[in-house]
């Protein structure tokens, strides 16, 4: 469903990441793990299609569901009100699932700057499922979650999984998923050798 | 070798820089030397304008300076946009103060020199007015070169503002002289009778018309120096980054 | 995409949502004019014109950083630029958006607030028209300057200062037709250079904006 | 030697100071730029082969 082969990637300008390869399977998760400042956020900002990889190829960006340190919830709208956006603007329209599945119904018609921390994140990755894409690309998902709402969260990737779909996990906590681990360490980027080279001059 | 492309190395681009610097440098102060000299000390005054006759050889080179110094951005922005050599995109962000320096310079002979020929030291005419908008444009474009931090998204950003800024700065042409038809003389550079009034006969035309050319091959010649020196003092900026943020990273 | 639309226009008449504000600004300039000029009436119907459109200008930038860099602080932008909407579609609409809740309202108060400046009898209609042909460039414009500037943290004085040069010919054109009109001239040309631009710059400029945001995206 | 300017002697002569003026600060500050981040530079480059 998604595959990246040889990716390397650059953070303003200067490359992190180089020579990332996986496959990622329909019912199949992948954790993504590694200490600060390797680059997981920049990595999955290049499979999501935001930023260009310096080299390399990501294959299946379109199905991709991403959610990042932001949520995109708007404070001045209703929970059901900011489903509703986004799944108009993934041309689907159904969101009840999405409510139930992250515990939102007796939210449902708060106005989303009222929600606690923990709330709008449960909002935030309820927006997954409005998309209806298939690959989820997440970014350290379960940031201000509590226990229970973090096997919320375990048990919607699994149903999700089930379903045929597939989802890339940055995070460091045990979700008690049955996960493959792809460390990032070993994958650096080595800073460039050879001083007067064309325009690797910069990097 | 043989490609103008081998020039888009920084490496090959400094070394030639430093190799050519000192000629161009030379041949832009030998020709300002000449050409103001002669504009200054060995011309007669305009039986017109007098001796204000004598501030046409900074003001008019200056403006064209102006000008093209911003099609010489556009066209770097161009390069850098289609081909991404980083060598384009410096040159670009090394011409801007060039180009406003010019401008103000165009702008500051004009005002004094309109001052006794006009009456008035500012008029809303349509080639002044122009030239302010000019201005405008390159202090947003090097504003914008120095709040994006990232060297590359500024490089494009400042690419994609010169590009439509050119639009608008040629719309912005039109309408101001829609607005206002303007007093300043008729002038195209390239004829000098109309520089120093269109019924001065040609023989004294001449004598105005050489030391203009002198002085402005010597501001050519200068815009080329300044240009090279600063495209160079930009490459090593972007390189000292560049080592700086490996060793952060290290 | 008219979901995008909805919700901002719904944002905007929302708590905070800012909606209000370029008209209250609109208003303050109209009104501080007298006080700057003097009260005489002669003096201020001829530059009646000019002042409505540099207040309506002002107030249309006012509004302009809030376009998209509250999006892009929360994160909206990355998700819909991974939505199935292409970026120019949703910067049009962010323009479109801008103008129903600036551009449009700042039209509409013109024509009263014109008395205030004893703006000649002929004027109030070509007024109006100009501003409705003008502000939907301004809106675009303004677009693209906020998507030049969405990645600083105080981009607001450097997108005034990118946006101001590229209004000129909107202002020229539509100021002109105002003018022409409250003196009772012809206003043909200038109304027509004046939507010619509009036109223009709603066809070409999503695409500048879009690839000033994707830059900045990334 | 100067040549004979006229009632315009001030305005020839402010315009050339002007922009003369301008010229020199734009060709000092050229250069010195150039000459600062070259030292940086080498500074920068001597420490990556020691350091």
């Amino acid at each position: 469903m998604l595959s990246v082969t040889d990716l390397t990637c650059a953070r303003g300008g200067v490359p992190v990441t180089e020579g990332v390869s996986f496959r990622l399977d329909a019912g199949e998760a992948l954790v993504l793990r590694g200490p600060n400042g390797i680059g997981k956020t920049t990595l999955l900002r290049v499979i999501a299609g935001l930023a260009p990889p310096l080299a390399g190829e990501v294959e299946g960006a379109e199905g991709i569901a991403y959610a990042g340190h932001a949520d995109g919830i708007k404070a001045q709208l209703s929970v059901t009100e900011n489903l509703r956006f986004w799944a108009a603007a993934f041309g689907t329209t159904d969101i009840s699932p999405a409510l139930d599945a992250f515990n939102l119904r007796e939210l449902a018609h708060r106005m989303a700057g009222t929600l606690s921390a923990g709330q709008k994140r449960r909002l935030g990755l309820a927006r997954l499922l409005v998309t209806g894409r298939p690959v989820w690309v997440l970014d350290e998902p379960t940031v201000s979650l509590d226990t229970a709402s973090v096997a919320l969260f375990a048990d919607a990737v699994r149903a999700h999984l089930a379903s045929g779909g597939a989802a890339l996990i940055a995070t460091h906590i045990d979700l008690g998923l049955e996960a493959r681990v792809l460390e990032l360490a070993p994958f650096k980027a080595k800073p460039a050798t050879r001083a007067s080279d064309f325009d690797e001059a910069f990097l | 070798m043989g490609s103008i492309w081998e020039y888009a190395n920084p490496v090959k681009f400094s070394r030639t820089v430093s190799a050519v610097l000192p000629y161009v440098a030379a041949a832009a102060l030998g020709c300002l030397a000449v050409g103001l000299v002669w504009g200054f000390f060995f011309t007669p005054d305009d039986y017109r304008q007098g001796a204000t006759v004598k501030i046409i050889y900074l003001h008019v080179p200056a403006a064209m300076i102006a000008i093209n110094a911003w099609l010489m951005m556009l066209a770097a922005s161009l390069i850098w946009l289609i081909r991404r050599h980083h060598v384009s995109a410096l040159a670009a962000r090394a011409a801007a103060p060039v180009g406003l320096v010019m401008t103000l310079i165009a702008l500051a002979t004009g005002a004094i020199w309109g001052q006794p020929m006009w009456g008035t030291w500012w008029a809303w005419d349509p080639r002044l007015t122009s030239f302010l908008i000019l201005t405008l444009f390159y202090l947003g474009y090097i504003a914008l070169w120095e709040a994006l931090e990232d060297p590359d998204t500024a490089a494009d950003l400042t690419s994609v503002l010169c590009l439509v800024g050119s639009v608008f700065a040629i719309l912005s042409r039109y309408a101001v002289n829609f607005w206002n038809q303007g007093l300043h003389q008729g002038a195209s550079v390239m004829r000098v009778e109309a520089v120093t009034g269109a019924d001065t006969e040609e023989k004294v035309s001449n004598v105005f018309f050489a030391p203009l050319m002198v002085c402005m091959a010597g501001f050519v010649f200068l815009f080329l120096a300044l240009v090279l020196l600063r495209t160079r003092t930009e490459i090593h900026r972007r390189r000292l980054k560049a080592i700086e943020a490996r060793e952060r990273m290290a | 995409m008219i979901a995008l639309l909805l919700r901002d226009l719904k944002l905007a008449v929302r708590a905070g949502g800012g909606f209000g504000l370029a008209l209250a600004f609109f208003l303050i300039v109209v009104v501080l004019v007298p006080f700057a000029v003097g009260p005489n009436t002669s003096r201020l119907a001829p530059i009646a014109a000019g002042v409505l459109w540099i207040g309506a200008l002002l107030a249309c930038l006012l509004s302009l950083d809030r376009m998209l860099a509250l999006d892009h602080e929360d994160g909206t932008l990355d998700l819909l630029a991974t939505a199935p909407i292409p970026l120019e579609g949703v910067v049009l609409v962010k323009a479109c958006a801008h103008w129903l809740t600036t551009g449009l309202p700042l039209t509409l108060v013109a024509a009263p607030l014109g008395v205030l400046l004893n703006l000649p009898q002929p004027g109030y209609g070509w007024l109006v028209l100009s501003l409705a042909c003008g502000t939907p460039a301004l809106s675009m414009i303004g677009a693209f300057g906020a998507a030049l500037t969405v990645g600083l943290k105080r981009g607001g004085l450097l997108l005034s200062l990118l946006v101001l040069p590229l209004y000129v010919p909107t202002l020229i054109f539509g100021a002109e037709v105002a003018r022409r009109g409250a003196e009772g001239l012809e206003t043909q040309v200038p109304l027509l250079l004046s939507c010619a631009i509009t036109l223009g710059v709603l066809a070409a400029m999503p695409f500048a904006a879009a690839a000033a945001l994707r830059i900045n995206l990334r | 030697m100067m040549p004979e300017l006229g009632k315009y002697a001030g305005t020839v002569l402010s315009a050339y100071a002007v922009s003369l003026a301008l010229l020199v600060v734009l060709v000092l500050a050229s250069i010195v730029a150039a000459r600062r981040t070259a030292r940086q530079l080498e500074d920068a480059e001597e420490r990556r082969k020691h350091g």
